[in-house]
């Protein structure tokens, strides 16, 4: 793998770093933040800097080696964008559900626990969505 | 009429018959013993064309070949011995099918009895006139089964019943044991052609094998013919109805072993082996037999073992191995038959008539029933040996040649001994006939019921006593020329010179017997003392032994099989790897060779070495947390994700690929069934089990990576590959190796595999079809999950990301789907992704409002997706190539540009249709009973709310 | 090429296409999904039967599927041996299909024609190819349909027998695959006929590894044959299936016997080094012991079926006694008995269900029932099935044993080899006979007869069993020469390399 | 022409798509893109009901500017990562009204704070008029509310009319 | 530290732990432990081809036809089988189970002994029209 | 220069990836141990990446693509299952 331009594999090299150092990153958090919700936040930043610098340096890599465009990556990290929300949120749904439910694998947070929006009404986990509200899509 | 013809009708006569009565069970006595005796008499008729040239010296043969391979063929021949026993067997039989035709009691089941008579007879038939000795096999090994239906012909009685199994068990084994010596016979003689065997006597005496064949077939004989110790089955066939008795006990089934006996005299007969054991075993019978009949007092049981010690008298005969006393054997063989068969006949009627057998209820009969008395008391005088009848000049001639006979080296212990015996039958003779008809009546209500039958019942054993008569009277006209003959074809030479007479001078034998007689008087006359005595000795009853022997063998062997074969799963893992581990190690000591090979190692590069620790650490986490079920998923879904981490490094796209996909299914499939196994469940195992799986597993995984390390570290010699590389883009018009190989130089095996999963769908279908109903509909109307669910089913953002992602997936899918011939993915990569794609829709939005937009049925995808690849197959056939040859083109169309379509693109779409039907099937059912069991649940707490 | 060179591959397609169009019809249209399973059944039949009259002269049909030149493509060999197992397993299946159509007993679900049709071309597929991983996944494909059709009717018996027996087969594919890695890092190829000659130049440093792969191969072949002390596996499974299902798998333990003769001449022969006759050593032993426990089942066995079972395995037992002499005479004797044992062995099963189906509640518990229908006709073909088992003439099993002593005699532990065969015939007329007596003589007076509704149709299957074995024992003279002629063709591989190798350039 | 295309948007994005992952500009390529681009949805119109209006200008200019925002924030709690120790991290729970409607602008905006390092939308109330935000560090919430509330929710209900 | 250690190794271990589960009484533990054997024995296939990094069976006219330049794909398409086959099999023995434990209320593997209701399995009424 | 850079690449991912195990295993709730995964997941797929520059291969494109779909779909069947036990119903 001869390396083109100099300058294109500085870019390259430098993302390389970068998308390495975030996911680093994100799992430092992962292990040193003190519960759950607080580790989510780590992941994201694996997902969306770490990956999609590498993926750009992958972009830029292979337009440097055979002079050809792969756009392809790109499209991971639209998957990811996509999904990564997704899966967070069920993971805190998760999390709120078994704190309710008192598991004592599920440590409370330095956040404390969420109150309730409003009087009488509360979070989707513990209480079906209401007809007709956004929440409620079985059978539309 | 040829021989051929008239020998093999002799022989098949018996089993049409048998066939037609079989087929007419529902007609009248008269038609069955009608065929019955029709049949037998017919084969009379042609027994007598064959009588003449077979006196003469002829001997009719003819041969079929049936078995070359085996040295079997269907060979036929009679000769004078074959002839007089042929004679027998139809004679006999005839006249107890007449005796059987009244005695036989109304609604019996007479087609049966019949039927298996005359299967009895053929088989009898084809040992005597068989002339391959694995023919007389068949037919010896035919006689016991079909005895074994006679004897059970009452099945309601439990004696008939146990007497048949006896039976089956003495006679077949024997008749086991009879196989071995004749197979080994005729590879020593070198053909199994009977008449070649008994003139290569000498060979095979010679030959080191003859200790055991002979063993083996006398063991044969000797059980067949009820020779000590051998002979408690007899008795215990008495359970038969008279009639068969009457058949088996006079001319037949015992005398078969008689008969093979003096068959392979000239072969086996003349060495001191023999002679020893032969006429030793027939002595102790004689004596023996005859001292237990004394103290019987069932009629047909003091027959019997009366029978048992004329046997012995027989065998003791045969085993002389002097022609003289073979020829008075030959005599007393006709004697035997005639008195026996009409003894028992007679005991059938006196049993007929009075209802009971038991000789100390009845006696004075003569006043009631003179006929079967004259009958009986003249048949019983020629067993006792008396004069002027037949059975005293066999006597004769037997106590003639006991001299001869030197045993253990006592010259006295044949003549003793066989007096003893002849003063024992003696007396059970003279008992027998003293008890019966003459003296007081004991008791008397059989006595008042007493009297004689009608004609038919008496003309059989009437007749036949009139034979034994003329036996003594005019026995030169009457028997010498078949006798001389028969004799002379036992002992395989012109017979000696002899004389039938009853008055021969005083010699020895005229003493001894005397001496007999007066000894049998003189028991009849202390009969009841002795009888006490008798009673008092404690004697092993040989059916409790028999039958204890059974039970103990019985209970000890289920109770060994029990023990080894309960079905236990973990007994069968535990017996496979043991085994296969055992094997792996044996190769590896007599295989020899090195551990490591030659071939340079690739440097590990970090990310590998983590991905390891990973794989280790999950695999130490499964393993050591096993019960906690959902852990245990996740962790498996780390070794699944390191595993296609390995493939994907290791330049293998499409496996990583795969592996991902499946990995996925897999796991949302036991996501599934879990939610409906208990989560945790109780620990099973006990401690030393367990060091004992471990020690076993480890010992399993060394073995297995130490196989693998020594794979990987050897330098791979020349493969089929290079071809398939070569011949990938030129032959197979595609870039992605791996793929044309899969769907294209080994399609066949792909479409193998769609199958499997195909069937796999259908399969999960099946089981999972019935489970709303019976026990399992039980169990999950009652089911309730064990953990605390959130009442939300559909997360707002999950759905709708859930509708975006559908379109994408799908896209991808086509994407892999089209590039797999020339790059990484390929029919089944992509059905997998469709098919998650839809997954994740019955995920987000649920099963029903999914299942309702499902526009696709699963086993009609999984039936079309094999017809096209089948189609795809097939369809080189109409190009004349062989079944899935493939083809490809490149076309090019304005604007679109060029692009390439391959046969086994086809074949592929087959692949993704059955596979997306049955990864599809599979889940969505299995999430269907799921929602079932769900609901089940949910209703159930409200109902108890 | 014309149609007659697609001979070989046609028992395959058959059922592959009668399989998904049953699925097709089967919902709608059930009369006509049977009338599919049969056509193709008796299509079956004839192909295979065109088969062997092809190759009784000796020719090795080699079929290239996809016309690639025979070590690099998949190829099917169709030889004496397997024209006559294909024979075997269509015959059979037709018994079997008949039984099951007239007992009703495909009417329980409806996947069982597509299932049964699927076996079947996983065993033509066993029988036929030419190639060990397509071996394999003909195994699996006649491995999951056997699952499928084995729970078929399902109950709680079914279901746990069913867990065993699927897990332990997987246990033995993994096997399989690991001794075929071995092979192929060994040898580079997978086609036998390729194999066996590339085994001969095998390095001496890669000897051990050589006779392990082969020891495994073979150790998965006796776990499908059901041999000691592999076997443990089989008896419940039988025992709890669909008579029709059991009376079918007579074959399943049958093929992983023809595997063995398959495989272990054609690659691991004179020049294998190591592995050459690889399971000479074990292979009698095992066997002895398979069929002294087979009849010691047979002799305590508590239900006919059981008994059928147990049967199984001891028929398997002395059948590989036979083999294991590997002389063309000895495996002559065995493919002769091997024919007959899986005939007895679905008689056995057939005459059990229908015993069975008569006695109502009491099944085929070898205990007193009440009377029944056809009593003394059922007990009939029950003791001719019995015959047959054991080997008493005058149906073929007699022929078979006697062959077998015949060849066996000529083998150095000849002595072992009879005494337990003729022990073991003399134990098996025991059981047979206990348990005969007891269903068909013995009557529990206490209890009145149960009339069940069972069609007289069901004793036809049997017949036919039962008919065939007496026609192999009349016909034993061609049937015992063509197993000969089969023998010698297996034991001769170069024959068959050089016939398979030279097959189809493109 | 909603029948041939039930979604316009997701048509093309799909055709996008198609030709970034074949990653060529032939017109085979396209035509084969329109042809996934049209089909696809097409087939998969039932399991996507509702037809939500989009204009298209916001919603670029929207994307990019999460983007960037995306960049910023990581840096920012990489730094509360590394160096914050967890004493002085004051983690809180955000209650955000919404004004938003539909399902599909609702998953738009929780995703947008998701993405956006530092909060995560861990729930929606069950009247659906409120979205549960988690922020890793968060000393002042109302502020941090407002902001999220402005700067995203007041652009989406421009794009979802 | 080379490639072939680790996988040799790896599989090992899995071949351990799996067979250790599949010797457990619980259906769901044996169905872990044959799920375990599988990644096992797939690895295990696929080394039979060597291991090699980089060089894909991918065909190019660069690098030409040889073997050299390439891993061996024959081993890759026996295992891509040989995971479909495993796939297939596991689904069956899972589905199996949970239907036997919902039939017989336990999910041991070991039932009762021989039962006699084998004649037509009609002791459950659980016959299809 | 690239090399040092993938070197480094790699050895930020290996870490990570250890750090996930870690609490993977430590938990301590279930939550947990799910984002450990998907971390992992996503981790796993930078390799695949760097490892597809390291190796100038496009082919391990599909791979990270499919990882990427899939690992989400992991992660929300066991979420799914946690919060419904039924994950369709």
């Amino acid at each position: 793998m001869s390396g083109g331009g100099s300058l294109a594999e500085w870019l390259v090299s430098a993302l390389i770093v970068l998308g390495g150092s975030f996911a680093l990153i994100g799992s430092w958090g992962l292990v040193r933040l003190p519960s759950l919700m607080e580790r989510l936040h780590g992941p994201t930043k694996a997902t969306t800097l770490g990956l999609g610098a590498m993926l750009v340096a992958s972009v830029a890599w292979f337009h440097l080696v055979d002079g050809q465009w792969t756009t392809h990556e790109m499209l991971i990290s639209v998957f990811l964008f996509v999904t990564a929300p997704i899966s967070a949120n069920l993971i805190a749904k998760v999390h709120l559900h078994r704190l309710r439910h008192g598991e004592a694998a599920e440590p409370v947070g330095p956040a404390g626990t969420p109150a309730p929006p409003s009087s009488g009404i509360d979070w989707a986990t513990h209480e079906a969505p209401h007809e007709g509200t956004p929440g409620d899509l079985v059978g539309d | 009429m040829a021989y051929p013809l008239t020998l093999l009708m002799l022989v098949a006569l018996p089993f049409v018959a048998a066939l037609a009565i079989a087929l007419l069970h529902n007609a009248a006595r008269a038609v069955h013993s009608g065929i019955a005796a029709g049949a037998s008499a017919l084969g009379l008729v042609l027994l007598a064309l064959l009588a003449g040239p077979v006196l003469g010296g002829a001997v009719p043969s003819a041969s079929w070949s049936w078995v070359p391979a085996l040295g079997l063929d269907l060979t036929l021949m009679v000769d004078p011995l074959g002839l007089m026993f042929a004679g027998l067997i139809l004679g006999i039989g005839l006249l107890v099918v007449i005796f059987g035709h009244f005695y036989l009691y109304t609604g019996e089941a007479t087609g049966r009895f019949f039927a298996s008579l005359m299967l009895f007879q053929g088989a009898m038939l084809g040992i005597v006139i068989a002339g391959n000795v694995l023919l007389l096999l068949v037919f010896w090994e035919l006689t016991s089964l079909s005895s074994f239906l006679l004897i059970g012909f009452w099945q309601h009685k439990a004696e008939a019943r146990q007497g048949a199994r006896m039976a089956l068990a003495v006679t077949g084994g024997g008749g086991l044991a009879l196989i071995g010596g004749m197979v080994l016979l005729g590879v020593v003689a070198g053909s199994f052609d009977l008449a070649t065997i008994l003139e290569r006597g000498d060979i095979v005496r010679a030959s080191p094998l003859y200790p055991a064949a002979l063993g083996l077939i006398l063991l044969g004989c000797f059980t067949k013919s009820a020779q000590f110790p051998f002979h408690f089955w007899l008795p215990h066939a008495m359970a038969a109805p008279t009639p068969v008795s009457a058949y088996l006990h006079s001319a037949t089934m015992v005398k078969a072993g008689v008969f093979l006996l003096a068959r392979l005299w000239p072969v086996l007969a003349g060495t001191e082996l023999y002679t020893g054991i032969v006429s030793s075993v027939g002595l102790v019978t004689m004596v023996f037999g005859a001292g237990v009949a004394l103290f019987r007092h069932d009629l047909k049981s003091i027959l019997a073992y009366s029978t048992i010690s004329q046997l012995g008298l027989l065998v003791m005969l045969l085993g002389f191995s002097l022609e003289a006393a073979a020829l008075a054997a030959v005599f007393h063989i006709l004697n035997h038959a005639a008195f026996k068969a009409a003894l028992f006949m007679s005991a059938g009627i006196v049993e007929h008539e009075t209802g009971t057998r038991d000789i100390r209820r009845l006696g004075g009969l003569a006043k009631a029933m003179p006929i079967t008395a004259l009958v009986a008391t003249l048949a019983a005088a020629s067993m006792a040996g008396l004069p002027p009848l037949g059975g005293f000049i066999s006597k004769e001639m037997m106590l003639y040649e006991t001299p001869e006979v030197v045993l253990f080296g006592l010259p006295w212990l044949v003549p003793v001994l066989a007096t003893v015996g002849a003063t024992f039958s003696v007396g059970y003779s003279l008992r027998l006939a003293w008890h019966l008809f003459f003296g007081r009546p004991r008791e008397v209500e059989p006595f008042k019921r007493a009297h004689d039958p009608g004609f038919g019942m008496w003309a059989a054993p009437a007749l036949l006593t009139v034979l034994a008569v003329l036996l003594g009277l005019i026995p030169m006209t009457l028997a010498a020329p078949m006798v001389g003959a028969v004799t002379g074809a036992v002992i395989g030479a012109p017979a000696p010179e002899f004389d039938l007479a009853l008055w021969h001078g005083v010699n020895l034998a005229l003493i001894l017997s005397a001496i007999a007689v007066a000894g049998g008087v003189l028991l009849l006359w202390r009969h009841a003392g002795l009888l006490a005595l008798w009673e008092r000795a404690p004697l092993p009853d040989a059916k409790r032994i028999f039958t204890r022997t059974m039970g103990f063998a019985d209970k000890w062997v289920r109770k060994a099989l029990v023990a080894t074969h309960t079905p236990s799963l973990q007994n069968m893992l535990l017996a496979s790897f043991a085994v296969i581990a055992a094997l792996v190690i044996e190769g590896a000591m007599t295989g020899g060779g090195v551990l490591t090979g030659s071939r340079p190692g690739l440097p590990a590069s970090i990310p590998a070495i983590v991905a390891w620790t990973l794989l280790i650490a999950a695999t130490a986490a499964v393993v050591n947390d096993s019960r906690n079920r959902f852990r245990v998923l996740i962790y498996i879904s780390v070794i699944g994700l390191v595993v296609s981490l390995a493939f994907a490094q290791l330049s293998a796209p499409d496996l990583a690929l795969t592996q991902i996909s499946v990995e996925v299914v897999t796991i949302l499939l036991l996501l599934l069934a879990l939610n409906l196994l208990p989560k945790s469940p109780p620990l099973l195992s006990s401690a030393p089990r367990k060091w004992r799986d471990g020690a076993l597993a480890i010992s399993g995984g060394v073995l297995v990576g130490g196989l693998a390390w020594a794979m990987l570290t050897r330098d791979p010699g020349p493969s089929i590959a290079a071809y398939h590389l070569a011949n990938a883009k030129s032959g197979g018009g595609g870039t992605n190796v791996v793929n044309v190989i899969l769907v294209d130089f080994r399609a066949f095996d792909t479409l193998g595999e769609i199958i499997v999963l195909g069937i796999a769908g259908l399969g999960i279908f099946a089981l999972l079809e019935t489970t709303a109903v019976g026990e399992a509909g039980r169990r999950l109307r009652g089911w309730r999950s064990d953990m605390s669910h959130s009442p939300e089913r559909h997360p707002i953002m999950l759905v709708m990301a859930s509708r975006i992602i559908l379109p994408l997936t799908l896209t991808v899918g086509i994407y892999l789907f089209l590039r797999g011939h020339n790059q990484p993915g390929g029919g089944f990569i992509a059905a997998l992704v469709v098919a998650v794609a839809f997954l994740v829709q019955y995920l987000a939005a649920g099963f029903d409002w999914s299942d309702k937009r499902r526009r696709f049925g699963e086993h009609r995808l999984i039936a079309w997706g094999v017809l096209v690849a089948m189609a795809t197959g097939l369809g080189s056939l109409a190009f004349g190539a062989n079944f899935l040859t493939s083809t490809f083109e490149y076309f090019s169309l304005p604007l679109i540009g060029k692009f390439e379509l391959a046969s086994a693109m086809a074949f592929d779409t087959g692949v993704f249709l059955t596979v997306f039907g049955a990864v599809m099937l599979a889940l969505a059912q299995l999430s269907h009973i799921a929602q079932r069991a769900a609901r089940a649940a949910t209703s159930q707490e409200d109902t108890a709310l | 090429m014309t149609f007659a060179d697609h001979l070989p591959i046609l028992p395959i397609v058959i059922p592959a296409l009668a399989a998904p169009c049953a699925l097709l019809v089967m919902r709608r249209r059930r009369g006509l999904g049977i009338a599919i399973s049969l056509v193709s059944c008796l299509a079956m039949l004839a192909a295979a039967l065109a088969l062997m009259a092809r190759v009784q002269d000796g020719t090795i049909l080699a079929y290239a599927v996809g016309e690639w030149p025979a070590p690099f493509g998949i190829v099917l060999v169709a030889d004496r041996l397997a024209a006559m197992m294909l024979v075997l397993a269509a015959t059979l299946a037709l018994i079997a299909l008949l039984h099951a159509v007239v007992t009703g007993a495909d009417r329980k679900g409806w996947h069982f024609h597509p299932l049964f049709q699927f076996q079947l071309m996983g065993l033509n597929g066993a029988f036929l190819t030419g190639d060990l991983f397509n071996l394999f996944v003909f195994f699996e494909v006649l491995l999951i349909a056997s699952y499928g059709l084995m729970l078929h009717g399902q109950g709680p018996a079914r279901l746990k027998a069913g867990v065993q027996y699927v897990v332990v087969n997987l246990v033995g594919s993994s096997v399989f695959l690991i001794a075929l890695g071995l092979l192929y890092a060994l040898t580079g190829t997978l086609n036998m006929a390729d194999m066996g000659l590339r085994v001969a130049q095998i390095a001496p440093a890669e000897q051990g590894l050589l006779r392990i792969a082969a020891l495994l191969l073979v150790s998965v072949f006796a776990l499908k044959a059901a041999v000691a002390p592999l076997h443990l596996w089989l008896m419940r499974t039988y025992a709890v299936s669909t008579p029709a299902v059991a009376a079918l798998f007579a074959i399943m333990t049958k093929v992983g016997v023809y595997s063995l003769i398959r495989v272990v001449p054609q690659v691991f022969g004179d020049g294998a080094g190591a592995a050459a006759w690889v399971p000479a050593p074990y292979l009698l032993p095992a066997a002895m012991v398979s069929a002294v426990i087979g009849f010691a089942g047979v002799f305590v066995a508590r239900s006919m079926s059981e008994q059928a079972a147990y049967a199984v395995i001891g028929s398997t037992g002395t059948l590989l006694i036979a083999v294991a002499g590997w002389t063309p005479d000895s495996l002559g004797a065995g493919l002769y008995y091997l024919a007959h044992s899986t005939l007895a062995a679905a008689a056995l099963f057939l005459v059990a269900d229908v015993a069975a189906r008569r006695r109502g509640g009491f099944g085929d518990k070898a205990s007193p029932g009440p009377g029944f229908a056809q009593r003394s006709a059922v007990g009939l073909l029950f003791m001719l099935a019995a015959i047959a088992a054991t080997g008493l003439p005058p149906l073929s099993g007699f022929i078979g044993k006697l062959l077998i002593l015949k060849s066996v005699a000529a083998l150095p532990d000849w002595g072992w080899a009879w005494g337990v065969i003729l022990t073991t015939t003399f134990i098996g007329v025991i059981g047979f006979a206990r348990v005969g007596s007891a269903v068909f003589w013995k009557r529990a007076d206490a209890v009145e007869a149960t009339a069940s509704a069972a069609s007289r149709a069901d004793i036809a299957a049997p017949i036919i069993a039962l008919a065939l074995l007496a026609a192999l024992s009349a016909g034993a003279g061609w049937a015992s020469a063509y197993a000969n002629a089969a023998a010698q063709q297996v034991l001769n591989p170069t024959a068959s390399a050089s016939a398979v190798l030279e097959e189809g350039v493109r | 022409m909603t029948r041939l295309l039930p979604h316009p948007g997701l048509s093309a994005l799909l055709v996008a798509m198609w030709m970034v992952m074949v990653n060529d500009l032939t017109f085979g390529t396209l035509f084969l893109g329109l042809v996934v681009g049209i089909g696809v949805p097409l087939f998969t119109a039932p399991w996507w009901p509702g037809r939500p209006h989009v204009r298209f200008l916001p919603a670029t200019a929207y994307v990019g500017m999460v983007l960037w925002d995306i960049i910023i924030a990581n840096f920012q709690v990489a730094a509360i990562i590394l160096f914050k120790p967890n004493r002085d991290l004051r983690p809180a729970w955000l209650t955000i009204p919404l004004e938003l409607t539909t399902p599909e602008a609702i998953t738009v905006f929780a995703g947008t704070i998701s993405l956006t390092p530092g909060t995560v939308s861990a729930d929606i109330s069950a009247c659906g008029n409120y979205l549960l935000v988690h922020a890793l560090h968060a000393p002042d919430p109302q502020a941090e509310i407002a902001k999220v509330t402005a700067r995203y929710e007041a652009r989406l209900l421009r794009i979802f009319v | 530290m080379t490639y072939e250690f680790l996988m040799a190794s790896a599989i090992g271990v899995l071949v351990a732990g799996g067979v250790y589960l599949a010797l457990r009484a619980r259906t769901f533990q044996v169905v872990l432990g044959l799920t375990l054997i599988s990644y096992a024995v797939h690895l295990f296939l696929f080394a039979s081809g060597r291991l090699v990094l980089d060089r894909p069976p991918i065909w190019d006219a660069v690098q030409g036809g040889a073997l050299a330049e390439y891993t061996d794909p024959l081993p890759q398409a026996l295992v891509l089988t040989a995971i479909v086959i495993t796939f297939g099999m596991t689904a069956f023995v899972v589905i199996l189970a949970l239907r036997s434990f919902l039939e017989t209320g336990s999910d041991h593997v070991d039932g009762d002994t021989v039962p006699c209701d084998s004649q037509d399995g009609m002791a459950d009424g659980d016959a299809q029209p | 220069m690239i090399e040092t850079a993938l070197g480094f690449g790699f050895a930020a991912l290996g870490l990570a990836l250890a750090m996930n195990l870690w609490r993977l295993f430590k938990g301590p709730g279930v939550a947990d141990r799910i984002l450990a995964l998907d971390t992992m997941v996503i981790n796993v797929i930078g390799i695949i990446v760097l490892a597809g520059i390291a190796g100038g291969e496009g082919t391990s494109f599909e791979a990270a693509l499919l990882l990427a779909m899939v690992g989400f779909v992991g992660t929300v069947a066991y979420a799914k299952f946690l919060l419904r036990g039924d994950i369709i119903e």
